[in-house]
């Protein structure tokens, strides 16, 4: 409790590759928010990420470079959630596979500006499901369009994913 | 006795000579109306039942004859059934005054071309376009439907108010011809005809008279955006037709009474004296045929404030000043 | 009636007279104007292809009636002109055994064709259908079907509908995913 | 009473309401999926959401899943709950096929109509479609997984509300479908409910699939008459045809569902078979020649043999207007009748739990379901009265115990006791139990007639030792509990047990528990049959006379003896003796080949009437169609007929009171108007029972209930309360009783088309023990003689029933009524082991 984040990344996890820069971390496990880069140096106690707006989660941390797709990564993640819901309430059994149709097609070349209005709306009303489920797992959904918005533009205007040369 | 059965005769032939030029002109009326009207619109008007449509009103009464002959359920019957005929019959009856010409000899006999010469001539036209309201007013209400029940009592409003301003406005050609009667207002005219010393009175007259055959502009009586058909809403078939006949000779009893009292009757150069005044009645019925191609309805109230406000009026200031010339 | 209240009463009924005088000259002129009138019967006029007149059930591109008997054009019909029954075809396609429009009372408003959700009733130029007898205006299916797909001619309602017929079974129609198999417990 | 305000409206509610409910009640319907009043709130739609502005909740929360509390300030037009709930029907539509045209819940769809309300009119997903495989769920129901919103109801209701377990869900998230492991028949038999609860078409009407539309529909308040119950339906007509039938809620009877049998045992009515015209030896004649020819020979036998010449039978089926009437003209022409009751041991049943059920013991249905402890005696709820299963199991999922005294093999959805015993035997049975409850301080408090019947139940010790353990059991478990309701049958027990039931809740009451008696009838107006059936005799006796030649006439009305009467060969002999045989039926009853005079009479659909179910309660059904031939019956399924016609075809039938008034008036002048006023002032004035009778407009939903008590009279309790001596009980003897089953057997249900897909083959049930000691095994065909006939059929061979007793369903397609009884004794070399295709 209380180890700087960067402290965990450089010194316990033997520090960044050569050649990646840090660009964001998953401090708590897919349903956490991205921690981008102005956070790391935060120290990883409950009370301070509260005051950051995050939460801690299970301390399963996962860091990504710059070179990562965060678009990407979040697709990854809400693949899993989709996969995972119960199927018991509408937001979190018809949400996540429609934000994750969303995220494909913005990852894919396909995204529209208004998906981007359409997914912030579902995070927050994916916060009145019936079980904390959802709500953890937009968690990663809010934060790439928290701080990460102008890579979504980018995917959107390019109609294709930056990260991607092909 | 001898002479007796020879004027009865006489009557009769001249009674079917007029009733049959009247129906049969009454019957072209309707074609002429639709087919000028027409033209005044921009259209051709009937032109599929023979050349340029002249057999039309042959076809619109067999039309009329064999179609279903509707009475309503709740009308009442005797009244429903009665009140066409009272209509068509006044109308008809009006023109057993007019003179269609001084006089004929045949086989040295004075015929007078006149059915009827009454003394008070102008009083019995008078009297009976004041019962053809009848007919209009109890066939709206007899039909028991509110719109001819509206088209009926507007129909007796709008009577009463413009047999007044037609009753005043011939006040002048009475005094002038000094008699009722209508030969001899016609034989007072032989100079001149009384319109162009009565101007006023001839316009109040036919506006009136315009007004007295319920035609457009005064059409409210049946107001067809209005009311439907208004009086004659629930009728069909040839009763219905009677109406329309009504509405026709109507139409020529007016014109012939304008000939009598305005346009010199059947006087004219050249013509015999019953075409002349044939044409005079053309005439006038051409012109109230044109009114309807050009002028829109009334309102209600403006069709009362026209009658009282100002043809009334003006009627007694003519009266007045007729009388004062004639004084001087 | 209506001109300004300081003008004089005179210069009024002169401004009355003038405009009577002009709408009786203008109905007088017409009187020689060569008249508007196309004649019917001897000069047809094309009439555009949307406009309203008898109705028609269309088929779908492949043949088939794309009729289903939804009931919709009957409720929305304003006049209650339009009846059927409807019943499944052994393909399991929605269909109507017997359809009827009565043209004595269809006022033609297109109401119907609006509602229709498979573009099967549709609304023609045809307008010459004029009877002798009341009853000979009262169309059956037979009277109304008609061999090809009308203004629309692509669509086919069960390419979209997901319902199992002969045009598809579940999964193999627009836009649709492969049906999920509930034995599976593989993600 | 805690106050809220919803929408600037305050409201009080009781304690326990939910939010949603307490909008309802101020006339805002916020919108619901998952939520239904039967089945509670789990909060998984999520469209129920509102904004709480005030009190202990706050924000955006599901108002199915709050409770009402004082203090509560809730918005449901906030603009952040309606986006949300917009967004949940965006959720729900996704992946919604584009088949309302061809969807039969298309318009009374409430996925369709929220749809509509909350303005989602484009879909923004542009993905693909899921799309499930549909299961084929029996002929009753129509499966269509596509359409699937995951409300979860019909799970719920199968699995949880009424307890059967074949259908439900499977797998998760958005893979998640609803429907059975295997596709087949639903086993409940109230899935049509599934079809009323579902709130989009994922399970549609089969029998009515693709006939209409519901705004097409005329819908008329009914009810079902295929049981004693009473359930309240409303039924859709079309084209002169009812083409649906489904629940209508009521409060006190049948809550929001009903079984299967009612549901669809409407088909009677618009039958083909159905005789639609008056018939004179055969051939087709006017209604009037039929009743002139009828009151002719009505009356000359009447002169010649005296007025008792002529008997007449009515029908529990009847309406109380038609019962009434055939009383009238009883009391009227000196007739016998009306008779209703088939034997003796009927007679006494019905007639005994009609004079037995007292205002303070009466309980309605959903009463039912308020009980701790349910005794059922002689009562087989699947088969009788499908919706008390529905009741009891209410009752169950709180916690109650159900026990059953019943030699039949019972089948419930849920756990309960079985004291499976000979019908003989049950009375020794019940007397036991009833010794053992009550305590010493109740029995020293009895009136002297009532200690009398105590003191008469012998120790039956030998019987009782092999239920020892478990009867002690249920007695405890009596004395434990504080509202019982004793459920009593009619069919199979014999003629003291509905007075000991009856005993036995006076003395619980006695005890101070809450106790309530519910009692089963054989037909939906025989509680009305019970009190107009004053002193005639019985069917057997009428047959008797008729046979001796004291009888010449027989009117039977909406009554088919073929159906009921267990010696087939002499009923068929004695009918031929008869000068006149006068029927008059809406069904193509057998006994129309053999009727001199035929009147066809009206369904309830088409006459309405009153009905009085088995706790008294008088319901209305209204008239529902002018009836008529059905227009597709008379275009063989063509288009309609072009031309008009000034009368309907096929509607010369009229209501049977109307024939009943005419054969009563001397001349044939009867008027059509006012007929039924006349009958039922006559009713009031002669039966002062039912001078409560409210009028037709003023007729509450729920009906008024008439409970006797002891205000008619019937013979008095205490000469008959006492227990019968047990037949010796013969190693070779088996018991053979006739029964009811939920499909099959029924006159009404086994003319619809779509419950006889239902039906299970004929079978009869027989103990392991009596298979093994015969050598049959399941399966096998056996042929059972009794004195007047033989049956054969396949044997099905279970534990759960009394050993001794053959079971054998009284179902439409065997020829169970050439046994001779319905309760006979066959000596086991009476049942013999038949090949397949042996003839019997």
């Amino acid at each position: 409790m209380g180890v700087r984040l960067s402290e965990i990344i450089e010194v316990h996890a033997g520090g960044m590759r050569d050649g990646a820069e840090f660009k964001a971390c998953l401090p708590g496990g897919a349903s956490t928010a991205f921690l981008p880069g102005e956070f790391y140096d935060i120290e990883m106690d409950f009370e301070t990420m509260r005051k950051a707006g995050h939460r801690l989660g299970t301390g399963a941390i996962m860091v990504f470079d710059q070179k990562t797709c965060l678009v990407a990564a979040t697709l990854n993640l809400t693949e899993f959630f989709a996969r995972e819901s119960c199927g018991w309430c509408t937001p979190c059994r018809e949400g996540f596979p429609y934000m994750r149709d969303l995220l494909w097609r913005i990852e894919h070349g396909q995204g529209q500006e208004e998906f981007i209005s359409i997914l912030s709306q579902m995070c927050r009303h994916l916060w009145n499901s019936y079980c904390a489920f959802a709500p953890g797992g937009v968690a990663p959904i809010e934060s790439l369009l928290a701080y990460f918005e102008d890579e979504v533009h980018a995917h959107i205007e390019k109609k294709k994913c930056p990260f991607n040369d092909k | 006795m001898l002479t007796w059965i020879a004027g009865f005769i006489l009557l009769i032939v001249k009674l079917g000579i007029v009733l049959g030029c009247m129906l049969f002109l009454a019957a072209y009326l309707v074609w002429a109306e639709r087919k000028l009207l027409a033209r005044l619109q921009v259209r051709y008007g009937p032109n599929r039942a023979g050349k340029f449509g002249l057999l039309q009103p042959i076809a619109d009464s067999i039309k009329m004859i064999t179609k279903e002959d509707i009475v309503p359920e709740a009308a009442d019957r005797i009244i429903f059934l009665v009140a066409p005929a009272v209509v068509a019959t006044t109308a008809l009856l009006m023109f057993a005054v007019v003179p269609f010409g001084s006089s004929l000899k045949i086989w040295g006999r004075e015929i007078p071309l006149v059915i009827s010469d009454l003394n008070v001539g102008l009083l019995y036209v008078f009297a009976l376009s004041s019962l053809g309201v009848y007919g209009v007013a109890l066939g709206g209400w007899a039909s028991n439907s509110k719109f001819a029940l509206l088209g009926g009592i507007r129909g007796a409003a709008q009577m009463i108010s413009y047999e007044l301003s037609l009753g005043l406005s011939l006040i002048p050609i009475v005094m002038l011809a000094q008699s009722f009667s209508l030969v001899d207002i016609v034989q007072a005219q032989a100079n001149y005809p009384f319109i162009f010393v009565q101007p006023i009175s001839f316009a109040i007259f036919f506006i009136s008279a315009v007004a007295e055959s319920k035609r457009i502009p005064f059409d409210l009586p049946e107001a067809e955006n209005e009311l439907g058909a208004g009086f004659h809403m629930e009728y069909s078939g040839m009763r219905f037709g009677l109406f329309f006949i009504g509405e026709y000779v109507h139409i020529q009893v007016l014109g012939a009474l304008a000939a009598v009292f305005f346009l010199g009757g059947w006087r004219g150069p050249w013509l015999p004296p019953p075409v002349w005044l044939l044409l005079k009645i053309i005439l006038v019925a051409l012109v109230m045929i044109w009114i309807r191609g050009t002028l829109p309805r009334l309102r209600y109230d403006q069709l009362m404030e026209l009658g009282w406000k100002v043809l009334v009026p003006a009627a007694l200031i003519n009266i007045v000043i007729t009388g004062a010339f004639i004084l001087i | 009636m209506n001109t300004d209240k300081n003008e004089s009463p005179m210069t009024q009924i002169l401004a009355d007279l003038k405009a009577l005088a002009i709408g009786f000259a203008t109905t007088f002129k017409h009187l020689f104007q060569k008249p508007f009138t196309e004649e019917y019967p001897e000069y047809k006029r094309p009439l555009p292809a949307r406009s309203r007149a008898r109705i028609i059930l269309t088929r779908d591109p492949d043949g088939g009636e794309r009729c289903v008997a939804c009931y919709l054009c009957s409720a929305v019909c304003p006049v209650s002109c339009i009846s059927m029954q409807s019943a499944e075809q052994a393909d399991g396609r929605r269909y109507a055994p017997w359809f009827r429009i009565n043209f004595g009372r269809c006022i033609y408003c297109g109401l119907c064709e609006e509602a229709c959700p498979t573009a099967a009733i549709q609304l023609t130029p045809d307008f010459e259908m004029c009877k002798q007898d009341i009853l000979a205006l009262v169309y059956e299916k037979e009277d109304l079907l008609v061999d090809h797909g009308g203004k629309d001619k692509q669509y086919n309602f069960y390419q979209y509908a997901g319902v199992v017929t002969d045009v598809g079974e579940k999964g193999t129609h627009i836009k649709e995913e492969k049906p999920v198999n509930i034995r599976s417990n593989l993600p | 009473m805690p106050k809220l305000i919803i929408d600037n409206q305050e409201i009080d509610v009781q304690p326990g309401t939910k939010v949603i409910d307490a909008a309802e009640q101020l006339g805002i319907m916020i919108p619901r999926f998952c939520y239904h009043p039967a089945l509670g709130s789990v909060g998984a739609c999520r469209v129920c959401a509102v904004k709480f502005l005030q009190g202990p909740f706050k924000g955006v929360q599901m108002s199915c899943m709050i409770d009402a509390k004082d203090g509560m300030v809730v918005s449901t037009t906030d603009e952040e709950a309606v986006d949300f709930r917009k967004y949940v029907i965006e959720w729900l539509m996704l992946h919604h096929p584009h088949d309302c045209p061809v969807c039969d819940e298309g318009g009374h769809c409430l996925l369709q109509d929220m749809t509509v309300a909350g303005g989602h009119g484009l879909r923004r997903y542009q993905g693909k479609k899921r799309t499930h495989h549909d299961q084929h769920l029996g002929p009753l129901v129509q499966h269509e997984m596509n359409r699937c919103i995951q409300c979860y109801r019909c799970s719920r209701f199968y699995q949880k509300f009424s307890g059967y377990r074949d259908l439900g869900v499977l797998q998760i998230g958005e893979r998640v479908y609803f429907g059975r492991y295997q596709a087949g028949t639903l086993e409940s038999p109230f899935s049509g409910n599934l079809i009323d609860i579902c709130p989009t078409g994922v399970y549609t009407d089969k029998p009515s699939r693709f006939i209409g539309r519901r705004w097409d529909y005329e819908r008329t308040p009914s009810l079902c008459i295929n049981c004693s119950l009473g359930c309240h339906t409303v039924v859709s007509t079309r084209y002169r045809e009812i083409v649906r039938q489904e629940a209508r809620f009521s409060e006190a009877v049948n809550g929001h569902f009903i079984c299967d049998r009612g549901r669809y045992g409407f088909f009677y009515a618009s039958q083909e078979k159905r005789p639609r015209y008056a018939q004179i030896n055969g051939n087709e004649v006017s209604w009037e020649k039929s009743i002139q020819t009828a009151r002719d020979q009505l009356n000359r036998i009447s002169q010649e043999s005296g007025p008792g010449a002529v008997a007449s039978v009515g029908s529990v089926r009847s309406s109380l207007e038609t019962q009434a009437a055939l009383s009238r003209l009883c009391q009227k022409k000196g007739w016998q009748g009306p008779v209703y009751w088939i034997d003796h041991g009927q007679e006494m049943n019905v007639k005994t739990a009609a004079a037995e059920l007292a205002d303070e013991l009466a309980v309605s249905l959903r009463d039912v379901e308020q009980a701790d402890y349910i005794l059922a005696v002689g009562a087989d709820p699947v088969n009788e009265a499908p919706m008390l299963v529905l009741a009891l199991r209410q009752a169950q999922r709180m916690g109650a115990k159900v026990c059953f005294l019943d030699p039949r093999p019972i089948g419930l959805p849920f756990s309960f006791q079985h004291i499976s015993v000979a019908p003989q035997a049950m009375d020794l049975i019940l007397a036991h139990l009833l010794k053992e409850t009550i305590d010493q301080d109740t029995i020293k408090g009895l009136e002297p007639h009532e200690k009398k019947i105590f003191d008469a139940i012998p120790n039956n010790s030998h019987l009782v030792s092999s239920n020892q353990k478990l009867l002690n059991a249920v007695a405890n478990d009596i004395r434990l509990s504080q509202r019982l309701v004793i459920v009593c049958g009619t069919d199979v027990v014999s003629e003291t047990i509905p007075e000991r039931a009856a005993y036995f809740a006076r003395l619980l009451a006695k005890m101070g528990k809450q106790v309530g008696l519910f009692y089963l009838l054989p037909g939906a107006n025989a509680f009305g049959a019970a009190l107009l059936s004053d002193d005639a005799p019985t069917f057997g006796r009428i047959l008797d006379e008729i046979e001796a030649g004291l009888v010449r006439a027989l009117v039977l009305v909406e009554n088919d003896p073929y159906g009921y009467y267990p010696d087939r060969p002499r009923l068929e002999r004695v009918l031929q003796q008869l000068d006149l045989l006068l029927v008059m039926d809406y069904l193509d009853v057998r006994t129309i080949q053999d009727a001199d005079v035929f009147l066809p009479t009206l369904t309830l659909y088409e006459a309405g009437g009153f009905f009085v179910n088995q706790e008294g309660r008088i319901q209305k059904a209204s008239i529902a169609y002018q009836g008529g031939h059905p227009i597709s019956q008379f275009s063989n399924g063509n288009h309609p007929p072009r031309s008009f016609r000034n009368q309907i075809p096929g509607k010369e039938a009229q209501p049977a009171w109307q024939a009943l008034i005419e054969l009563a008036n001397e001349n044939s002048a009867t008027p059509k108007q006012g007929v039924r006023a006349d009958i039922l002032a006559w009713l009031v004035k002669t039966h002062p029972l039912f001078s409560k009778l409210p009028p037709d407009n003023a007729f509450p939903s729920d009906g008024i209930r008439i409970n006797p008590g002891k205000d008619i009279h019937f013979r008095s309790a205490a000469d008959r309360l006492v227990v019968p001596t047990l037949a010796s009980e013969s190693a070779d003897q088996m018991e053979l009783i006739t029964v009811d089953w939920t499909f099959g057997t029924e006159e009404l249900s086994t003319r619809s088309p779509h419950l006889r897909k239902m039906e299970s083959k004929p079978c009869v049930f027989m103990h392991s023990n009596d298979a093994a000691q015969l050598d049959i095994s399941e399966g096998d065909k056996v042929a059972v003689r009794s004195d007047t006939g033989i049956v054969s059929i396949h044997v099905t061979i279970t534990d759960n029933m009394a050993p001794g007793v053959l079971i054998i369903p009284r179902h439409q397609r065997l020829d169970w009524q050439h046994l001779g009884a319905s309760k006979i004794t066959v000596s086991k070399d009476q049942i013999r082991k038949i090949r397949e295709e042996e003839p019997c």
